[in-house]
C-alpha cells in the first residue's frame, strides 16, 4: 500500500517540489545541530546594517549580526518547534482520539470530548499567553502551549476515522477470536489511519511554525536562540528606515519552507488518499 | 447567502452610526487640534496612580498642582502654578507655608452640586495628599512624601480618617497650607511638582471611586474626552484661569527659542488649542509612518530612523529633506540606563567568605572593564548618547565633566586578566541569568551584552536569558532577587541628583529602587549626610564620593545618559519636553492658525 | 426499418492512464425497441455500468475517452448533441435508475421535490400542475399515499421505497428509454422482486423500452424479454430470454445460468460455477477474452476474435458455440 | 426545535463552561501575572506589597477566587480594569463593535471569495483553472500573516509604497472614514484567510459533486447553475456553517488581536493583548470568560441550525 | 407407528429463549429464540435484513451481550466461562462477514492476518504455523503467493476465500457464515457456495449459514430456521419446508422467490424490512400486520411456537411454527 503511495507521490511534480524544499531545510537544520552551520548566529561580525555582500550575503541587522547565520539558526528553531510539537501533539491526539473513538459515547468519551471542547473554546493566542505565564521561565511555554491546543484537532479526525473503522469486520473479525482492545486499537485500528496522521501532521507543522512566528511577535516566543518570528518582529521595526535585510530573509524562508510543507502535505493526501488506494 | 450579506452591511452600518461624533469646534472658527504621539499608553489617570510616564503627562495637564517647572529655562526651575508664589520656609527649613490662589474651580461635572464645579480650597490639597497614604486608594505615590511629613505616616498607621488631622499637613484656611517636615528636605518643593501632587475632589473620588481614572475632575488647562487603548483626546477647560504668557517669567531666550516662534505667544492666555489627541503607538515603524504621513503634529524619533532624519553627528544635523518641514530638538535625557548586579546573590555579589567577595568582585569588575559603552552608544542610540560614569549624569550639574572615565572604557585585555588572575575560565564561571520584559530592542541589548561578554571570554551558554511576559512580572523577579544581571533605566523624578544617589542606600535594597541591594555603611552614612543638605559644593563633593564608591565596588555597569530627538512640524509653535517639564508643555502648545483647519 | 427506441452504434469507452489506453466498452452496437426490456448481463467489471453512463453522456470529462458512431433515441442521435442539448434529452426522453437508493436522491430535499424539479425542467408548468404530475407518478408506481411520501425526505424512506420513488422519478416525464443498472442488487430479495413487478407494469402502461443491467441472469429472467450478455467490454451473445434458458448458445452464457442458485422442493444438484474471474482491464487476454476460463477453448480462440453479428436477432461472438 | 431542545442544548454547555473559566483561570489567575509590582510606589515597604496584593484579591484562596470570577460572570458584574480603572463591561461595550466592525468584512469576503473560487475549482477539477486556483491557494496559505500585514503596510500606507490609507488608527465617524480605516486591515484578513478557505470550501464542494445524487441530477438534465448552487452548496452547508459559525467567537478576539495591535486599532483584541502584557486579570478573566460564552453559543445555534438545514439531523 | 428414532447425535450448539434489544436505537433484535444445530449439519437462517438474524450470530460469537437466553456449545452456556474457557471455546467457533473486503485488514498482509488467530491462540510454533497458512491458502483454492499481497490487490472472490481460510484456519467445529456471499456476483457467488459446500464434506464442519436468500439456503442448508422481526416464526427440515412451508410468512418468501409475488399489496405495506421498536406492542402475532390469512385472535394473542407432529414420525427432524394456524391442529399429514 505504501508502495503504491510512494509511486504515485513520485509522479507528482508540485509533491517532489515540496519535498525537495522540506528535505533541503531538514537538512539545514540539522547541520546547525550538529554544528556545522548557524553557529554564528549571536555573534557580532560586522557593522549594524551592512548591506547584501560576499561576507554577508543577507547583510547584518542592527547589532552587526549575520542576517545568514540568524536564517540558518531559525531553520532549525522551525524545524525544532515544528517536529517538537507535531510530534507530541500527534500523539497525545491519536492516543486521545484513538480511546475516544474506540470507546465513543462511553464516559471516558465524553471527558475527552470535554476536555477537547474546553480548550477549543478558549482564543488561542490568550491560551498561549496564558501558558507562557504560567511557565515563565521554562523554555518549553510556547511549545507546551501549542501541543495542548493541537492535539484536539487530531484527536477529532483520529476519533471519527476510529468510529469509522471499529464498524469493520475485520475489527470484528479480532474481537471474535478475543484479543483485547489494547491490541485491536495498535494492530488493526490506528495502523489504518497512519495515511490521516501523515497528513495531519503535515497540517500541524506548518501550523506550528506559521504560529511561532506571530507568537514570537507577540513576544510569547522562544526563549533565547533566534527564530524566523524574532527576525521579522525585529524587521517590523526596520522596513520602515529601508532595512530589508531581515524581512527579506526570514519572510523568504519562511515562506519557501511553509510552501514546500503545504505542497507535500497535499501529494501525500493525493497519494495516501483511501479512495485511490483501494481502486 | 445574499441576505445575510445585507443583514451584516446593516449591522456594520448600525455599529458605526454609534461611533463617536466629529470633534466639536471653538465658536465658529476651526478648531485647533494638535496631535501628540506617545510611545507607550497610560494606566490610570487618577492623580495618585499615575505611575508612567505616558499618565503623568495627561494628568498634568487635567489637574492642577501647586507646583511646576518654568517653560523654557533651562536648567529646570519651580514656578508658582496653582500657589500664589514659592513658599516660605521656615528657619529651621521644616515648616512651610504655602498660599493658594483664589477662584480657581474645578471643571462642571455632576459630583458637584448643581453640576457646577466649585472652588479649590487648601483642604483638596491636604487631602489629595492625604490619599497617597489611604490603603484603599492603591496609591503609588507615597514614597515621596513618606517619613517626611509629620503625622502623615501616623495617620495612615491609625486608619486612614480623612476627619482626622495630620499635624504635618494643614489648611490653615481656605488659602493657605502648612507643612510641616520631620527632617529638612530639600527636594520637597519639587514633589509638588509632580502628578501624583495633584489636587482632587473628595467629591470626585466619593462618586468615582476607582473609576476616577476615567472620570478626572481636576481644574487643569484640558478636560478628558474619550480615551481608550490607543488614543486619548483632551479639550480645552474654557473655565481655565486666564493668565497670560509671558516670555521672561519662563525664561524666554531668544537665540534658542525665537525660531520656533515661541514669542508669538506673549500676553495670550493658554491653553492655545482647543483640542489635544494623544496617539499610544508603541510601535516605533507605526509611529514614525503616522508622523510621516501627517497624522502627527509632534514624534520622538524612534532609534531606527535616527539614519534616515539626521545627515550627521555633530553638530546634530536634520537631513535636507526635513529641514524644511520640520523643527527639531535634541535633548538629553533626565536619567541614564545601567545594569545592575544583584549584590544579595553569592555568586556575583557579597559572599560570606571573604575570599569569594573578592574574587565576586573581581568578576563583576571585568564585567564592567568587558561591557563596550562605545558599541551600545552606536547601535541603540546612534552614538549621539551621553556615557559617563557612575551615576551622575551630564544633565545635572553634579556632573564632574573632567572626572576619570576609565569606568566606562572597554578594556577587554583587562577584563581577561582580572578574569584569569581570579581563577576564572570557561567551567568555573558562574551561570548568571540576564532578565528582561519581552520586547524586540530588550532581546537585542541582552544579545549584545551578551556578545560583550563572550569577547571576554564568558561562554555563551552561561549568560541566560530570562524572559519576562510582563515588566510588572520582571520587577517581581529581581525585586525578589531572582535575576542575577538587572537591566534598567532610570528616570529622574525631580531635577536634583539625590533622586539617583537613593538608587543604591541600603535601606532601599530590593524590593525597593536600590534593586542592586548594594549594602555599603559608608554609602548610606553619606547618603544619610547629603540628604538633608541643599545644594552646594559639598553636597557635590559627597555625592562624587558615592559615584566613587560605587564604582570601586563594581556594583552596576553604568551609564549612559540618551539623547531624545523630536521632531515637530513648522504649523506647531512649542518646545517640547519628555524629563520634568512633561506633560505640563502642553497648555502652550500652539497651532499656527493657517494650518489648524487642515487636519487629515 | 422500425424505429428503435434506443439504438448504439459502435460505442467505445476508454480510460486514458500512465500506462496506456483501457479499453472498458469495445465497439458495441446494439438496439432495443419500445415497449421491450432487454437485460445486459455480465460480471461485475464488464463494462455494463460504462456502457449506461457512456449513453447518457454522465461519464467525467478528462482522463476519460468515449466514441460512437451514434446513439439514437427514436430516430434522434444523441450522441453528437452538445451539453444544453444534452440536458434537454436527460430525463425527458431518457432515464437512469442507479444501484444505490440510499445515495441517488438529494438527502436535504423531499421526494415530491426532486420529481416534480425533474419534469418542471423539462415541461415546466404551474405548482399545483407540477404537484398534482408528481402525486400521479407516485401513486403510479403503487403509493398509495403519495401525499405523504412527497412530503417526506429521502432518509425516512426504507431502501425499496427510496428505489421506486427514483422509478417515479424516471418515469414522470415518460421517456422512451429507461436505464436500470443493478438497481436491486442492493436490496431484499422480496423487495427486489416487487419492484421488478412494478416496473414490469408501468413498462406496459407506457410502452418504455428499459435496458436492464444486471449481473443476475436470475433477475433478467423474471422481467426482460432480450438479453445481451457481455464480457470485458465486448457483446458475446444476444438473443431472447427464453432461448437463452432453453439453450445458451456461448459458453459463458451458460456458465452464468449455471450459477443461479435454483429453489425447489427436492434438493438442488450441486451448483456449478465458471472458474477463475473477470480479467482487468489492463492486460485483456488476447482473441476472445473468455478464452482462459473456458471450457470449450480451442486454440483460434485465442488468437482471433470472433464476429458478432450486430444486425441480427440472435447472435453470438464464439468459435465454438454450445449449439 | 423546540423550548426545551435549546434548553438541554445550553443546559450542555454549562461543564464546557465551567471547564473554560476553570482552565483559563487557573491559568490566567492563578499561576497569572502579577500586578503588585507596577502598583506600587518607588521603596515600598512589605506592609505596602501586601496592601496592595490585598486591593488586588490575590490574597484571596484559590477556589474563592474562582467562586468570585463565576459570580461575577454570571451576573455580568465584570469588575474594574486594573490599569485604567474603567468598567470591564464598558470596555466590551465600547471595543466589540469596533473589532467587529473591523474584521467582519475581511471575514465575510474572504469567505464569500473563497466559496466562490472553491465552487469554481471543484466544478473544474483537474482542469488548469483548478490547478491554477489550487496553486494559488497554497501560495497564499504559505504567507505567513505577519508578512502579509508588514507587505501591506509598506505598499499601501506608506511614502514607500502608494501611501493612501492611514498607517493606524480608527477614528471612523462615517462610512467614508470607515472604508478609509478598514481597507488596508480586510485585505490583510482576506489574502491571509482565502488560501485556507478557497481549499476548504473547495474540498467541501468536490466531494458534494461527486456525490450520487449530483449525478442523478445530471442524469435527469439539470444544469451547472441547478447543481451547484442548489444542491451543492445546500449540501455542503453543514461543514460551511460548523466552520463559520465556530470561527465567529476567535475571530472577534484572536485574530483581530494581530491586526488591532499592529493598526493601532482600540478594539477588543487590542485591549486584551494590552491585557496580557500589563497582567490585568479583570479583562483577561472577562474576555476569556466572553469568548467561553460566545463559543458555547454558537455550538448551540450551530446544533439548531443544523436542524433547520439538514432534514437528517432533525429530531424527528 | 415406530420408526426407527434417528442416532440422537448432541448438538453442538444451542441457543436457548435468547432476547435482545438495541437500547440506544430502542430496537428489539432478538426475541426469545430458540434453536440448536447438531454437530456436522448446517442449518440456514433465513429472514430480510433487520430480522436479528446477524445480531444472532455476533451474541454467539460474544461480540455482544444478549439480554437473556443462553447460548450453550457443546453443552457449556458460553455466558458462564471464564477467560481460560473462553479463549478456548473461541478457538473453536470462527465467524465470516458478509463484506470481503472490510473483514480483512487493510494494513496487514495476507500471510499476517492468517497468522494473527495462530499466535493469538498460540498453536503450534513459527515453522509450523507457516505451514498451516500455506496449507490452508490450498484448500480455500489459492496460490502461495497471495500470502504476501494486501488485501486490496485481490478480487472480491479472493478476498472472501481468505476470509474463510482466516476462519478455518484454527480448525473450528462451528463456522458461522454471516450472509457470506451476499455482496458477491453471482459468478463469483457459485465459487464460494461450491467451496464451502466441498470444505464442509472434507472437514465434516458444522454450518450456521445466514442469509437472505432462500436459493442460498436451499442449496446449503439441511435444516432451515426462518426469522421475521427477531422472532423465530418456523423451524424444520429444508426438505420439509422448501416442499411444503407452513407459515405465511415463509410462504410469502417462497413466493417471492419463485417469482410469484403479490403486486396488490400497497406499497406501504412493504416494509418488511423494517425492524421492530421495544416500544411496539408484542402481544401479537408480529407477522399480523402483513399476513394475507390473518385471523381476528392475530391481533390479540402471540402465537405460541408449537412442533407439527408428523403423522408418519418424520425422519428428518423436528418441525416448529409459531402460528395460531397450527394451534389446533397439532398433526399434520405429509
Amino acid at each position: 500500500m505504501m508502495g503504491g503511495a510512494w509511486r504515485r507521490l513520485k509522479s507528482d511534480r508540485y509533491g517532489m517540489t515540496g519535498l525537495f524544499i522540506v528535505i533541503v531545510f531538514s537538512m539545514v537544520a540539522v547541520c546547525v545541530w550538529s554544528g556545522l552551520l548557524g553557529q554564528g548566529w549571536s555573534d557580532v561580525s560586522g557593522n549594524r546594517w551592512e548591506s547584501v555582500s560576499t561576507t554577508h550575503w543577507f547583510g547584518t541587522n542592527l547589532l552587526g549580526q549575520d542576517i545568514l547565520q540568524r536564517t540558518l539558526f531559525g531553520t532549525a528553531t522551525a524545524f525544532e518547534v515544528g517536529l517538537l510539537v507535531t510530534f507530541c501533539s500527534t500523539l497525545l491526539g491519536t492516543v486521545m482520539g484513538a480511546l475516544a473513538g474506540w470507546y465513543s459515547h462511553g464516559w471516558l468519551d465524553e471527558v475527552i470530548l470535554w476536555l477537547k471542547g474546553v480548550l477549543d473554546s478558549i482564543p488561542f493566542y490568550l491560551f498561549a499567553a496564558a501558558v507562557a505565564f504560567a511557565l515563565q521561565g521554562i523554555p518549553w511555554a510556547m511549545h507546551l502551549a501549542m501541543i495542548i491546543t493541537f492535539w484536539t484537532t487530531t484527536a477529532r479526525i483520529i476519533r471519527g476515522e476510529v468510529m469509522r473503522i471499529k464498524q469493520r469486520e475485520f475489527i470484528e473479525a479480532a474481537r471474535a477470536i478475543g484479543l483485547p482492545s489494547i491490541k485491536i486499537i495498535f494492530r488493526h485500528v490506528l495502523p489504518n489511519t497512519f495515511h490521516v496522521l501523515l497528513v495531519q501532521a503535515s497540517i500541524v507543522f506548518v501550523a506550528a511554525i506559521n504560529t511561532e512566528v506571530i507568537l514570537s511577535f507577540l513576544g510569547l516566543g522562544i526563549q533565547d536562540g533566534v527564530s524566523w518570528g524574532l527576525m521579522l518582529a525585529e524587521s517590523s521595526q526596520e522596513v520602515l528606515a529601508g532595512h530589508f535585510g531581515n524581512f527579506v530573509a526570514a519572510g523568504t524562508s519562511l515562506f519557501v519552507l511553509l510552501m514546500g510543507f503545504n505542497l507535500l502535505a497535499d501529494a501525500l493526501q493525493d497519494a495516501l488518499d483511501s479512495r485511490r488506494a483501494t481502486a | 447567502m445574499l441576505k445575510k450579506t445585507k443583514i451584516i452591511i446593516l449591522l456594520v452600518l448600525l455599529m458605526l452610526g454609534g461611533c463617536e461624533q466629529p470633534p466639536p469646534t471653538d465658536s465658529g472658527l476651526p478648531a485647533k487640534i494638535y496631535r501628540h504621539a506617545m510611545d507607550g499608553a497610560p494606566g490610570s489617570l487618577d492623580p495618585a496612580q499615575a505611575t508612567s510616564l505616558y499618565a503623568k503627562f495627561i494628568v498634568v495637564n487635567l489637574y492642577d498642582t501647586l507646583y511646576r517647572y518654568k517653560y523654557l529655562a533651562r536648567p529646570y526651575q519651580v514656578q508658582p502654578n496653582l500657589a500664589v508664589a514659592m513658599p516660605e520656609v521656615s528657619e529651621d527649613g521644616l515648616q512651610l507655608t504655602i498660599r493658594i490662589k483664589r477662584g480657581v474651580y474645578f471643571i462642571d461635572d455632576p459630583v458637584f452640586e448643581g453640576g457646577i464645579g466649585r472652588e479649590i480650597k487648601a483642604k483638596d490639597f491636604v487631602y489629595s495628599i492625604k490619599r497617597h497614604f489611604d490603603p484603599a486608594t492603591r496609591a503609588q505615590g507615597a514614597w515621596l512624601w513618606q517619613n517626611r511629613i509629620e503625622g502623615l505616616d501616623l495617620w495612615k498607621t491609625e486608619g486612614s480618617d480623612y476627619d482626622k488631622e495630620v499635624i504635618g499637613l494643614r489648611a490653615l484656611d481656605d488659602y493657605t497650607v502648612q507643612i510641616t517636615l520631620s527632617r529638612p528636605f530639600p527636594q520637597f518643593v519639587h514633589t509638588l511638582t509632580q502628578g501624583y501632587a495633584a489636587i482632587v475632589s473628595r467629591e470626585a473620588v466619593r462618586k468615582y471611586g476607582q473609576m476616577l481614572s476615567n472620570h478626572p475632575v481636576g481644574s487643569g488647562p484640558f478636560r478628558l474626552v474619550s480615551r481608550d487603548s490607543v488614543r486619548a483626546v483632551l479639550a480645552k477647560n474654557h473655565g481655565f484661569r486666564q493668565e497670560p504668557f509671558d516670555l521672561t517669567d519662563e525664561g524666554f531666550d531668544p537665540a534658542k527659542h525665537e525660531k520656533l516662534g515661541i514669542q508669538q505667544l506673549q500676553g495670550k492666555s493658554p491653553p492655545f488649542i482647543d483640542q489635544l489627541e494623544f496617539e499610544f503607538i508603541t510601535e516605533d515603524a507605526a509611529r514614525w509612518n503616522a508622523f510621516s504621513a501627517g497624522e502627527l503634529h509632534f514624534i520622538k524619533v524612534p532609534v531606527s530612523q535616527f539614519d534616515n532624519v539626521l545627515s550627521q553627528r555633530s553638530p546634530l544635523t536634520l537631513s535636507p529633506q526635513y529641514d524644511g518641514m520640520y523643527h527639531f530638538e535634541a535633548s538629553p535625557e533626565a536619567g541614564f540606563i545601567y545594569t545592575n548586579f544583584n549584590m544579595a546573590d553569592p555568586r556575583i555579589g557579597y559572599h560570606p567568605d571573604q575570599e569569594q567577595n573578592h574574587r565576586n568582585h573581581a568578576l563583576r569588575c571585568a564585567m564592567v572593564k568587558a561591557f563596550d559603552w562605545e558599541k551600545r552608544n552606536e547601535i541603540f542610540f546612534y552614538d549621539i548618547g551621553q556615557v559617563f560614569p557612575g551615576i551622575i549624569p551630564p544633565s545635572v550639574p553634579e556632573y564632574d565633566a573632567d572626572s576619570d572615565t576609565s569606568y566606562v572604557q572597554r578594556d577587554l585585555k583587562g577584563a581577561r586578566e582580572l578574569l584569569l588572575a581570579n581563577g576564572y575560565d570557561e567551567t568555573t564561571l558562574p551561570t548568571l541569568e540576564y532578565g528582561f520584559p519581552n520586547s524586540v530592542t530588550e532581546r537585542q541589548i541582552f544579545e549584545q551584552f551578551r556578545n560583550f561578554m563572550t569577547d571576554a571570554g564568558y561562554p555563551a551558554s552561561k549568560i541566560r536569558p530570562l524572559i519576562f511576559a510582563t515588566y510588572g512580572d520582571y520587577q517581581r523577579a529581581y525585586s525578589q532577587g531572582k535575576v542575577a544581571l538587572i537591566n534598567s533605566s532610570w528616570t529622574m523624578d525631580y531635577p536634583d541628583v539625590e533622586n539617583n544617589m537613593q538608587l543604591y542606600f541600603g535601606p532601599n535594597a530590593a524590593p525597593g529602587s536600590n534593586s542592586a541591594s548594594y549594602n555599603n555603611p559608608d554609602y548610606d552614612r553619606l547618603y544619610k549626610t547629603s540628604a538633608v543638605l541643599n545644594e552646594s559644593p559639598r553636597r557635590t563633593q559627597i555625592y562624587r564620593e558615592m559615584n566613587q564608591l560605587l564604582m570601586n565596588d563594581c556594583v552596576s555597569i553604568t551609564g549612559i545618559s540618551r539623547t531624545l530627538l523630536f521632531l515637530w512640524d513648522k504649523e506647531t509653535i512649542m518646545k517640547p519636553d519628555r524629563s520634568f517639564l512633561g506633560g505640563y508643555f502642553m497648555r502652550f502648545v500652539d497651532l499656527v492658525d493657517s494650518a489648524s483647519s487642515t487636519a487629515p | 426499418m422500425s424505429c428503435h427506441a434506443l439504438k448504439v452504434n459502435d460505442l467505445s469507452v476508454w480510460f486514458e492512464t500512465d500506462s496506456g489506453r483501457r479499453q472498458v466498452v469495445d465497439h458495441i452496437s446494439f438496439s432495443i425497441n419500445a415497449g421491450e426490456s432487454t437485460g445486459l448481463v455480465g460480471e461485475s467489471g464488464c463494462g455494463k455500468t460504462m456502457t449506461a453512463l457512456a449513453i447518457l453522456g454522465l461519464l467525467p470529462t478528462s482522463g476519460v475517452g468515449v466514441s460512437a458512431a451514434s446513439i439514437e433515441i427514436n430516430g434522434k442521435d444523441i450522441s453528437s448533441l452538445n451539453a444544453a442539448q444534452r440536458r434537454a434529452v436527460l430525463g425527458r426522453d431518457i432515464a437512469m435508475i442507479f444501484q444505490q437508493p440510499g445515495t441517488a436522491l438529494d438527502p436535504v430535499f423531499t421526494i415530491g421535490h426532486q420529481i416534480s424539479a425533474v419534469y418542471r425542467r423539462h415541461f415546466g408548468g404551474s405548482k399545483k400542475h407540477l404537484w398534482q404530475i408528481m402525486l400521479d407518478s407516485l401513486e403510479a408506481v403503487g403509493f398509495s399515499r403519495a401525499e405523504k411520501i412527497a412530503s417526506a425526505y429521502p432518509h425516512q424512506l426504507s431502501g425499496g421505497m427510496r428505489q421506486l420513488a427514483m422509478i417515479a422519478m424516471a418515469t414522470v416525464c415518460n421517456p422512451v428509454v429507461i436505464i436500470a443498472d443493478e438497481s436491486t442488487t442492493a436490496l431484499d430479495n422480496s423487495t427486489k422482486s416487487l419492484i421488478l413487478k412494478q416496473l414490469e407494469r408501468l413498462q406496459l402502461q407506457h410502452k418504455t423500452a428499459i435496458l436492464l443491467i444486471s449481473h443476475d441472469l436470475a433477475m433478467v429472467r423474471q422481467s426482460c424479454r432480450n438479453v445481451l450478455v457481455m464480457y470485458c467490454g465486448r457483446l458475446l451473445e444476444r438473443t431472447d430470454c427464453q432461448s437463452l434458458y432453453s439453450h445458451a448458445q456461448h459458453p459463458y452464457s451458460a456458465g452464468l445460468l449455471s450459477c443461479i442458485p435454483q429453489v425447489s422442493a427436492n434438493r438442488p444438484p450441486r451448483i456449478s460455477a465458471i472458474p477463475g474471474q473477470v480479467p482487468s482491464a489492463t492486460d485483456l487476454p488476447s482473441g476472445c477474452h473468455f478464452a482462459p476460463r473456458c471450457i470449450r477453448v480451442k486454440p483460434q480462440c485465442q488468437q482471433s476474435v470472433p464476429h458478432f453479428d450486430s444486425e441480427d436477432d440472435r447472435a453470438v461472438a464464439c468459435f465454438r458455440p454450445l449449439s | 426545535m423546540s423550548v426545551p431542545y435549546i434548553t438541554s442544548r445550553l443546559l450542555y454547555g454549562i461543564p464546557l463552561m465551567l471547564g473554560v473559566t476553570f482552565i483559563s483561570f487557573l491559568l490566567m489567575v492563578h499561576f497569572g501575572p502579577d500586578k503588585t509590582y507596577e502598583l506600587i510606589g518607588k521603596n515600598p515597604t512589605e506592609e505596602q506589597i501586601n496592601e496592595v496584593r490585598q486591593s488586588l484579591g490575590y490574597d484571596q484562596p484559590f477556589l474563592l477566587r474562582y467562586g468570585n470570577y463565576v459570580k461575577e460572570l454570571l451576573t455580568l458584574d465584570l469588575g474594574l480594569s486594573d490599569s485604567s480603572g474603567e468598567p470591564v463591561s464598558s470596555i466590551l461595550i465600547k471595543t466589540l463593535p469596533i473589532s467587529l466592525a473591523l474584521v467582519l468584512p475581511g471575514f465575510v469576503l474572504g469567505n464569500l471569495l473563497g466559496m466562490a473560487l472553491g465552487l469554481l475549482a471543484a466544478w473544474y477539477r483537474g482542469k488548469w483553472l483548478d490547478k491554477l486556483v489550487m496553486s494559488a491557494s497554497v501560495v497564499g496559505m504559505s504567507v505567513s500573516f505577519l508578512v502579509i500585514i508588514i507587505s501591506l503596510q509598506i505598499l499601501l500606507c506608506t511614502p514607500y509604497g502608494l501611501n493612501l490609507f492611514p498607517v493606524r488608527g480608527w477614528q471612523v465617524h462615517g462610512l467614508g472614514s470607515y472604508f478609509y480605516y478598514v481597507t488596508v486591515p480586510t485585505l490583510a484578513l482576506v489574502l491571509v484567510t482565502l488560501g485556507y478557505n478557497t481549499r476548504f470550501y473547495r474540498a467541501i464542494m468536490a466531494d458534494e459533486i461527486e456525490r450520487d445524487h449530483i449525478r442523478t441530477l445530471r442524469a435527469y438534465g439539470a444544469g451547472p447553475a441547478e447543481l451547484l448552487f442548489k444542491h451543492v452548496l445546500k449540501n455542503s452547508l453543514i461543514p460551511v456553517l460548523t466552520r463559520i459559525m465556530f470561527s465567529v467567537p476567535f475571530v472577534v478576539v484572536s485574530g483581530s488581536l494581530l491586526l488591532e495591535s499592529y493598526f493601532g486599532i482600540p478594539g477588543i483584541g487590542l485591549v486584551t493583548f494590552n491585557a496580557i502584557t500589563s497582567g490585568d486579570q479583570p479583562i483577561l478573566k472577562a474576555v476569556v470568560g466572553l469568548t467561553g460564552v460566545l463559543f458555547v453559543l454558537a455550538l448551540t445555534i450551530n446544533d439548531m441550525l443544523y436542524s433547520v438545514v439538514d432534514p437528517r439531523v432533525s429530531k424527528s | 407407528m415406530s420408526t426407527p428414532t434417528p442416532p440422537t447425535k448432541p448438538p453442538l450448539l444451542e441457543v436457548r429463549n435468547l432476547s435482545l434489544s438495541f437500547h440506544q436505537q430502542e430496537q428489539v433484535a432478538i426475541d426469545r429464540v430458540s434453536f440448536s444445530i447438531t454437530a456436522g449439519s448446517t442449518l440456514g437462517l433465513v429472514g430480510a435484513s433487520g430480522a436479528g438474524k446477524s445480531s444472532i450470530a455476533r451474541a454467539i460469537m460474544r461480540l455482544i451481550k444478549p439480554d437473556s437466553g443462553e447460548i450453550l456449545f457443546k453443552g457449556k452456556n458460553i455466558f458462564m466461562m471464564n477467560s481460560q474457557q473462553m479463549m478456548a471455546t473461541r478457538q473453536r467457533m470462527q465467524l465470516v462477514f458478509q463484506e470481503p473486503f472490510t473483514s480483512l485488514s487493510p494494513r496487514r498482509t495476507i500471510e499476517q492476518s492468517l497468522l494473527e488467530p495462530l499466535q493469538h491462540f498460540a498453536i503450534g510454533d513459527t515453522n509450523s504455523r507457516q505451514e498451516k497458512t500455506r496449507q490452508i491458502i490450498q484448500t480455500v483454492g489459492l496460490d502461495h503467493d497471495v500470502l504476501r499481497r494486501y488485501p486490496h490487490q485481490l478480487s472480491s472472490g479472493q478476498q472472501q476465500r481468505i476470509a474463510i481460510a482466516r476462519a478455518l484456519i484454527t480448525s473450528p467445529d462451528l463456522l458461522i457464515a454471516d450472509e457470506a456471499v451476499a455482496s458477491l456476483d453471482v459468478s463469483i457467488q457459485a465459487q464460494i457456495i461450491q467451496l464451502i459446500q466441498s470444505l464442509q464434506e472434507e472437514l465434516g464442519i458444522t454450518l450456521l449459514f445466514i442469509s437472505h436468500d432462500l436459493a442460498v439456503i436451499r442449496q446449503i442448508a439441511n435444516d432451515v430456521a426462518v426469522m421475521y422481526q427477531g422472532q423465530l416464526l418456523e423451524q424444520s427440515p429444508a426438505d420439509t419446508f422448501f416442499s411444503k412451508p407452513n407459515h405465511p410468512y415463509s410462504k410469502t418468501l417462497l413466493s417471492f422467490t419463485n417469482n410469484k409475488a403479490p403486486t396488490s399489496l400497497p406499497v406501504e405495506n412493504w416494509r418488511l424490512d423494517r425492524g421492530r421498536t421495544t416500544a411496539e406492542t408484542t402481544s401479537n402475532c408480529v407477522f399480523a400486520r402483513s399476513c394475507q390469512v390473518k385471523m381476528p385472535i392475530c391481533d390479540q394473542l402471540e402465537p405460541a411456537s408449537h412442533q407439527i407432529q408428523y403423522r408418519n414420525q418424520h425422519p428428518l427432524g423436528p418441525h416448529y411454527v409459531k402460528c395460531h394456524l397450527y394451534e389446533e391442529v397439532n398433526t399434520n399429514d405429509t
